[in-house]
């Protein structure tokens, strides 16, 4: 009985703890970064009650926007809960994860952005323009990038489905390979960089000079704002699980044993509690960089993505 | 029932009849244009049905058309390969033709569409020849027919100096190519049969011919050099930016959707086929050229203000892509990796197909905003979404698939590429073994590129606000146009939504060539699950992702429609800016100016400023003029140095005709001298 | 008289028509140029006659009638006329001075008599040694077409190049058969004709008969 | 009885038209004059189709399958050149460019001239062969001259002191042939028939023999246009009348080349070596480069053609000097295509040239508005010539290169090279010409499209389709060549 209905329950589990997951870890990591500053948090329920209160605003569009200004943040959103579907954040077992590998994940972000650079155009505002341009230039470096380190990963665990490489790295025993190291060295500069954190892209400012994701979104309001941040929390939340499941994925539930689902759930907390501690101490350590210093950036994680791949080739 | 190539035959007898219809109906526009382009679509669907029945049973068929030099009659022959890619022009032919229905009309009036109708059927028939023809002098003549044909179309508004130039250099590089393959030909034939008979020119002759290793890699190097040049690889690419936005649009789909894939066929049919197992390093060359055309392909299409000249750099990114594919597939086939090198030649034909649709309906696109607003740089478009309302979504389709975005065609052939890359094992050669793991760091860096060149086409051109400086009255385009469009979109998604059918019918393609297939394993976990190798591998569900997004976005929408909360416009807010004007949005010059700065050293980039003051005092300027010139650096470097050195020698050739009889007579005098010495 | 003496006599004919081409060579005076073009002739037609004799072919009379009729006479006597009709000054003009102009026609006769070597090995006839002579009248020719300004200087050049194929024809070979004699000396016949024709278009198209006017059609630079 | 026919009927037409003179049916009887012959040459075709090789006018004559063809082309060029210069002359006449004199004189040295090519190529006396050759040439020089303008003059002498000096050389050569023959087959006309020589190559001193080829390539050489003794080429063909630009880049070269060709069998025959083929070859290359490269930089649109029939005799040369049964197919095949292929191309360029009233390319635009049939006419000519299927050039070159890419790879590249170049020129000085808007200047004229339809079908025809005799007279002419 259970054991029938459980690939349902695990999946529906895994959307909702995304969803859920999103908000409260930009939360936690606002609450650390009040403290760091010396300032009372607002709590960690904060972006959660922002978004139920955009949802209830009344939405104001643009005289010229578009159908496709619209539907950008339907697109978004849906879009990034797939991946949520997808990566496995507490157990390797998702029936959907083989409905996308990592490749196919990766360009369904890519298909989020895709939207979300068209809505910057769509109003024919300057800083709409400006903000889809910077943006496209950031993923144009940062998806490859990614591809390249998860490539390595896959060369290490033969596979490209998640959930069979999640199984494959849980299973053999740890071996540290240059490669890997590579790998995860690249991911984390990408990640600061795709989920548009201090030193790339500052998610709080709206200050023209400086914003690339927010210069997009600047018409938008209401609903569509709503859609949009919740599903840039939950990519925020995602890039940190697929980091989790493809470098250290120790305590992420094997193919059906249930019993393990608890352990994994604290495992998973922790880890990205971590990972929140590691960001704010970044984002507090480092101040944002020049653009064209991005390019730079990105290129040298594209670099170690590449050297990653190139020494699984040659030394492994 | 009549046998496939029976379908396809009569298709060209057709086009042929078309064409000469037209040429007799010169003088009945209105009518001929309906008619012809009719008859055209009619016959490429024959064609295309052909196409499909011959890879659906892997049947091959022979024919000996009893012309030419009576020891030397034309072979046909219609196997999967030929069958595959004739399916892509039929298919691409019906919908560029039932669009052209409607594309047509805007020349009416303004001048003759006679030659037009006349050179775009020779063409369709060129190309299905070119897939028919089973030796070398037929080849050849279908080969050319084709590229001639192309080359008066290329220059169909014939007062245009600019076009007139394109289709000088088009025909020339083309003419090159045509050459040196005749010459591999030359080769293949003489280990063939020797030249005491013409018997050594058939295909089937050349396949059984046992050539040294030297000579096939000589053979193979002329044959990729010529081909490569009408496929548009870096660096014989410089025709086709010019060729491509000279041609009125509907040819230019089909230049762009199906003559290029052409060259890509006769290297498969030579490498593969004609030459048995191709060479490790020849598989390295491919690989290698089709990275850098990839690359800089798509570096070159950022660069374009011009929609049609983005599409043909697009055009050799994509040619780039499919050669990498050939290329894996060919290292693969020389290590014998059955099931590998099938996963790599399916990769290649099946984003053959994707890019012949793709870029066909961007095309055809690309058209409708010319037929609408007879401008071409993007500069002057824009906002064109409210009064194209068809135009705009089916151009997005294109885009998106051009992206290799799911769940659309693009994705599904260029993840298998990424696949292919992937499971490939340790190769011979060290430089192979570097080679991989670049190329699929280049293929990402394009695929990402693609991406934003799209955004950057779509947004400028549909979004925003009109750029022009009055703004002209713009009409949606009729039905002929946008139903081919939309047969076009719609086919893209379809393709992307059903991966496993696709390969599961053009699987009989590489068992063909390199003795392995993958249709089996695809589908092996059900048609919903595209699983290449293995689910272990990898797998893919086109339809999962497709009815998820739409299921999504659904239930939101009607949420919140539930909810009822009212919408209201008003004006952009944009920081509080006040008085916007059109002109004050981003320009496709200014959208690819972050990709100017960093990837400025695969350009030649020329940027001036100057200010145009009142009175002379440069205090208080009146407006600033931008002035900025990209070119890729191939034509300077290549191409002119070989002009320039041609006249130079020209002139010293010349000097010999000196006008003196006294010189005339003295050589006379030498030549005898020297040559009664040295015998 | 015997083989012998007729070798010798020939002999002695083929060392004067050299001796003449090298006078057309050094020749400065147009008058001269055609008397000594006429000898030339002369000399021609006595060894044609000469070789008929000795060899005992009678259509060699007949050849040898043409050559005084066509070389001595008639053709000698147009030019004549056409120089006095159309007042051709007397002085000849060459491109390269005189002494160059020897130097280079006694390397051509000693080259042409390298060349013909093999052949004389192998000729049986009394005539051998006039072979090389025949070759090296018509390198002199060429070379007095090459060195000379003046289209008259250039015709007797030719006329003297084709003087040397008589003597190849007649002395090395027993003659040609009699048709290809008759039908050369026709198309001889014709070429003056044009020549003729040609010196009045010429004149009155250009003033003059230096070549100088006659250098408008090549590539330009 | 056909044989005779052919020579009466040219030579007749030559003296009737002499009387005629500039009567206003001159014309109509130039055409039929050489109508007739090309009937008659058709029924001479026949015969030899139907019986093999034959001797005639006891040996005089020699018709075997490499000449008739060549006879029965002369024959039909010359009659579609008639027709052509119908039209072309009457306008030239109606434009007081020519006065009825010579309108005289160009008739019938037209019928003079044709007469002497049919006699050089269906000759046996190698003696004839060469007093004919000179014939033409003299038949042509004041046709050359016939505008009498200073270019026209000056043009006219090169071509008659060049190509008599050639000729002049030639003769020696003939004398040295004969000069070997008569040792073996003693006085008279017998050491000169070609089918002596031939059958007793063997027997001929080798030595005096390629003394006779070196004399006979630079004497017959320089009537083919080889370079570098081309110089007279392109002069003559852009200064006399475009119906004689015609016969002379159509027929009169090919002569010439077959003249050479049949001289090096001989030769071949007697050394033994392929020395002659070698020569030929460098002969053939030379003469592509140069002329492809010097097509660059024309400025006069038929002086640019004769460039371009330089360059496919070359083709043609190289292709006999590498020998071999494909490669000869090739060369005769392009011989023909070529004189069919470039005679069309004249006929239009005049034309063209008429109606801009000038033969300066730069100056002549968008003639497919003034003259649709005219421009394609030129354009589609320019396209068989550049090498393009389905048009016969193709086929010539087709099987010349692949043969070449066996036999002398490397030598290939510089063949490409020199195809290469030539395509090049020729389509970026035309395309301006035939498309475009139309020149103010461009006037209308009544043009006789028909020689040139027919003449662009033709080679089409030959490009997809070879008729059965033809293939075999091919294959025969290959087999006696080889």
């Amino acid at each position: 009985m259970i054991r029938q209905y459980y690939p349902i329950l695990i999946e529906s589990l895994q959307v909702v703890l995304v969803l859920l997951g999103g908000p409260l870890l930009v939360g936690w990591v606002r609450m650390l970064k009040c403290w760091t500053q010396g300032r009372r948090s607002a709590g960690l329920l904060q972006p959660m009650r922002d978004v139920t209160k955009l949802f209830v605003k009344e939405t104001v569009l643009a005289e010229n926007a578009s159908w496709i200004f619209r539907s950008a943040p339907y697109v978004v959103f849906g879009a990034t809960l797939m991946a949520g579907a997808i990566i496995p954040v507490v157990s390797a077992d998702l029936p959907l994860a083989a409905t996308a590998d990592i490749i196919a994940l990766v360009s369904i972000f890519a298909l989020a952005r895709f939207f979300t650079a068209l809505a910057g155009l769509d109003t024919g505002t300057a800083f709409g323009g400006m903000g889809t341009s910077r943006e496209m230039m950031v993923s144009s470096l940062a998806e490859p990038a990614v591809l390249m380190s998860v490539f390595t990963v896959s060369l290490v665990s033969h596979s490209t489905s998640l959930s069979f490489m999640v199984h494959e790295l849980t299973t053999v025993q740890f071996i540290l390979r240059p490669s890997l190291a590579f790998a995860l060295l690249a991911f984390i500069l990408i990640a600061i960089a795709e989920t548009g954190r201090i030193p790339v892209d500052n998610p709080s400012t709206h200050l023209e000079l400086t914003m690339i994701h927010e210069a997009m979104l600047l018409e938008y309001s209401g609903r569509h704002l709503a859609l949009i941040e919740w599903a840039s929390m939950m990519k925020l939340f995602l890039f940190a699980s697929l980091g989790i499941a493809l470098f250290l994925p120790w305590g992420i539930a094997g193919i059906d044993d249930p019993a393990m689902l608890p352990i994994a759930l604290v495992a998973i907390v922790i880890k990205l509690g971590l990972i929140g501690v590691f960001i704010v101490l970044v984002e507090t350590g480092l101040a944002k960089m020049r653009i064209f210093r991005v390019a730079e950036f990105l290129g040298m994680a594209f670099l170690l993505a590449s050297l990653g791949m190139l020494s699984y080739f040659i030394l492994e | 029932m009549p046998s496939p190539f029976e379908l396809v035959s009569a298709s060209i007898i057709v086009f042929l009849c078309i064409s000469l219809v037209s040429a007799i109906l010169a003088n009945h526009q209105q009518f001929l244009v309906k008619l012809s382009n009719a008859l055209s679509a009619a016959a490429c669907l024959l064609a295309a049905f052909g196409g499909f029945l011959t890879v659906l049973s892997g049947s091959v068929e022979t024919f000996i058309l009893p012309i030419g030099l009576p020891d030397m009659p034309f072979y046909m022959r219609l196997d999967a390969l030929s069958g595959f890619f004739i399916s892509i022009v039929g298919l691409l032919g019906f919908f560029v033709s039932v669009y052209s229905i409607g594309y047509l009309k805007g020349f009416l009036g303004r001048r003759s569409v006679a030659p037009l109708l006349v050179f775009y059927n020779i063409f369709l028939a060129g190309m299905l020849l070119v897939l028919l023809s089973d030796d070398a002098y037929f080849f050849m003549i279908s080969w050319e027919l084709m590229a001639v044909s192309s080359f008066f179309l290329v220059f169909f508004e014939d007062e245009k100096v600019p076009n007139r130039r394109a289709a000088f250099i088009y025909v020339l590089i083309a003419h090159v190519g045509a050459v040196l393959i005749l010459l591999s030909f030359g080769i293949m034939a003489g280990f063939a049969a020797g030249f005491e008979s013409f018997h050594g020119y058939t295909f089937s002759a050349m396949r059984m011919a046992e050539m040294p290793a030297v000579w096939a890699s000589i053979a193979f190097i002329l044959a990729f050099a010529g081909f490569a040049a009408k496929a548009g690889i870096i660096p014989l690419h410089v025709w086709l930016p010019e060729a491509h936005p000279a041609a009125p649009s509907n040819v230019s789909a089909l230049m762009s959707g199906v003559m290029l894939k052409t060259a890509v066929y006769g290297i498969i049919r030579v490498g593969f086929d004609m030459m048995g197992t191709p060479q490790w390093w020849w598989g390295g060359l491919v690989l290698a050229l089709g990275l850098v055309s990839a690359v800089l392909g798509i570096l070159y299409a950022l660069m374009q203000s011009d929609i049609k000249r983005l599409l043909a750099y697009s055009s050799v990114e994509n040619i780039g892509i499919i050669f990498i594919a050939v290329g894996l597939a060919m290292v693969f086939a020389y290590m014998k990796l059955g099931t590998l090198a099938a996963l790599a030649m399916a990769a290649a034909l099946y984003h053959m197909l994707n890019h012949a649709v793709f870029k066909g309906l961007l095309f055809m696109g690309a058209g409708a905003v010319l037929h609408a607003t007879h401008e071409r740089s993007m500069e002057a478009l824009g906002g064109l979404i409210h009064k194209m309302k068809w135009t705009a979504p089916l151009f997005l389709a294109g885009c998106l698939s051009a992206s290799a975005l799911p769940p659309f065609n693009g994705f599904v052939s260029e993840w298998l590429i990424f696949q292919s890359f992937l499971l490939t094992p340790a190769l011979p050669g060290r430089l192979l073994n570097l080679l991989i793991p670049l190329g699929a760091a280049a293929l990402a860096l394009t695929v990402a590129l693609a991406a934003r060149g799209f955004v950057k086409v779509f947004g400028i051109t549909f979004l925003g606000q009109w750029r022009g400086r009055h703004d002209t009255h713009v009409a949606e385009v009729d039905w002929p146009m946008r139903a081919g469009m939309i047969m076009a979109a719609l086919s893209c998604l379809l393709l992307g939504i059903f991966p496993n059918h696709v390969i599961g019918w053009l699987d009989a393609v590489p068992m063909s060539l390199v003795g392995g297939g993958i249709g089996e394993t695809a589908k092996a976990s059900g048609w919903l699950w595209l699983t290449p190798v293995a689910a272990e591998r990898a797998s893919y569900s086109a339809p999962l992702v497709f009815v998820w997004l739409v299921l999504v976005i659904g239930v939101l929408y009607f949420i919140f429609r539930a909810r009822g909360v009212s919408i209201r416009r008003a004006p952009a807010w944009d920081c509080g800016f006040e008085k916007m004007t059109n002109r004050m949005q981003y320009t496709a010059t200014s959208m690819s100016m972050p990709t100017r700065r960093i990837f400025g050293f695969a350009f030649s980039i020329r940027e001036a400023v100057t200010v145009v003051s009142r009175r002379g005092s440069s205090l208080f300027p009146e407006k600033y003029l931008y002035r900025l010139k990209v070119r890729d650096h191939i034509w300077n470097f290549a191409y002119k140095p070989v002009s320039e050195a041609s006249f130079w020698i020209a002139r010293r050739v010349g000097k010999l005709q000196h006008g003196r009889i006294q010189i005339y007579l003295l050589y006379s005098f030498i030549t005898l001298v020297v040559l009664l010495v040295f015998s | 008289m015997d083989l012998s003496l007729a070798a010798q006599i020939n002999s002695v004919l083929a060392a004067l028509i050299l001796l003449t081409s090298f006078a057309l060579l050094v020749q400065r005076r147009i008058q001269g140029l055609l008397h000594i073009f006429a000898w030339q002739g002369l000399l021609l037609s006595i060894s044609t006659a000469v070789v008929g004799y000795s060899a005992g072919l009678h259509h060699l009379y007949i050849s040898a009638l043409l050559t005084l009729t066509l070389k001595v006479f008639a053709l000698p006597y147009i030019l004549y006329v056409l120089i006095h009709k159309l007042k051709i000054h007397k002085e000849v003009e060459e491109v390269v001075n005189i002494p160059t102009t020897m130097l280079i026609g006694i390397a051509l006769v000693i080259f042409s008599y390298d060349l013909t070597s093999p052949v004389r090995e192998l000729s049986t006839l009394l005539t051998r040694s006039t072979l090389a002579v025949a070759l090296s009248t018509v390198m002199l020719g060429l070379l007095m077409m090459i060195t000379r300004k003046k289209a008259v200087t250039q015709i007797v050049g030719f006329l003297s190049l084709e003087n040397g194929l008589f003597f190849a024809a007649t002395s090395a070979t027993y003659g040609m058969p009699l048709v290809v004699e008759l039908g050369v000396a026709l198309d001889i016949l014709i070429a003056a004709f044009i020549f003729g024709i040609f010196f009045f278009q010429i004149r009155t198209t250009f003033e003059s008969l230096d070549l100088k006017e006659m250098e408008k059609l090549k590539e330009d630079e | 009885m056909a044989l005779i026919l052919v020579f009466v009927t040219s030579l007749l037409g030559a003296v009737v038209l002499a009387f005629v003179g500039d009567r206003k049916y001159a014309h109509e009887i130039n055409i039929i004059g050489s109508g007739a012959t090309f009937a008659a040459s058709i029924f001479l075709a026949y015969e030899v189709y139907a019986t093999g090789p034959m001797l005639a006018g006891d040996d005089f004559f020699f018709v075997d399958a490499f000449n008739v063809y060549l006879a029965v082309l002369t024959a039909f060029v010359s009659t579609t050149t008639a027709i052509f210069s119908r039209k072309y002359m009457k306008f030239e006449r109606s434009h007081g460019r020519v006065g009825h004199k010579s309108m005289r004189f160009y008739h019938a040295m037209f019928q003079l001239f044709i007469f002497a090519m049919l006699l050089a190529l269906l000759t046996n006396n190698v003696g004839v062969l060469w007093i004919s050759m000179e014939l033409a040439t003299l038949s042509t020089v004041l046709l050359v001259s016939l505008y009498r303008t200073p270019a026209a003059i000056e043009a006219a002498w090169k071509y008659f002191i060049l190509c008599g000096v050639g000729i002049a050389l030639a003769l020696f050569g003939t004398v040295l042939l004969y000069f070997a023959a008569e040792k073996v087959f003693g006085e008279g006309t017998q050491g000169l028939l070609w089918t002596n020589l031939n059958a007793y190559a063997g027997s001929l001193e080798p030595t005096v023999l390629s003394l006779a080829f070196i004399f006979l390539m630079v004497g017959y050489g320089t009537k083919v246009g080889l370079v570098p003794l081309h110089n007279w080429l392109p002069d003559a063909h852009s200064e006399g009348p475009t119906p004689i630009s015609a016969v002379l880049s159509g027929l009169l070269l090919n002569v010439a080349l077959y003249a050479l060709v049949r001289c090096k069998v001989i030769v071949d025959g007697a050394t033994g070596s392929n020395k002659t083929g070698y020569i030929m070859m460098a002969f053939g290359l030379l003469s592509i480069i140069v002329a492809s490269f010097s097509l660059l930089r024309q400025k006069d649109i038929k002086r640019m053609f004769a460039y371009s029939s330089i360059e496919h005799m070359g083709i043609a040369t190289f292709a006999f000097g590498l020998g071999g049964p494909v490669a000869t197919f090739g060369a005769l095949l392009h011989m023909l295509v070529h004189s069919i292929t470039k005679s069309a191309i004249f006929f239009t360029v005049g034309h063209a040239a008429q109606m801009n009233s000038t033969q300066d390319m730069s100056r002549i635009r968008g003639l497919v508005k003034g003259n649709p049939l005219v421009g394609w006419g030129l354009m589609l000519g320019v396209v068989a010539i550049a090498g393009v299927p389905p048009f016969g050039v193709f086929t010539s070159e087709f099987l010349i290169l692949t043969a070449a890419m066996k036999n002398a790879p490397y030598l290939a590249p510089v063949f490409l090279l020199g195809i290469a170049v030539a395509f090049a020129a020729l389509m970026k000085r035309v395309m301006p010409m035939v498309f475009g808007d139309a020149a103010p200047w461009q006037g209308s004229l009544k043009a006789s499209h028909f020689p040139v339809i027919l003449h662009l079908v033709l080679i089409l025809i030959l490009g997809l389709y070879m008729p059965v005799f033809l293939n075999d007279w091919f294959h025969k002419a290959a087999e006696l060549l080889r």
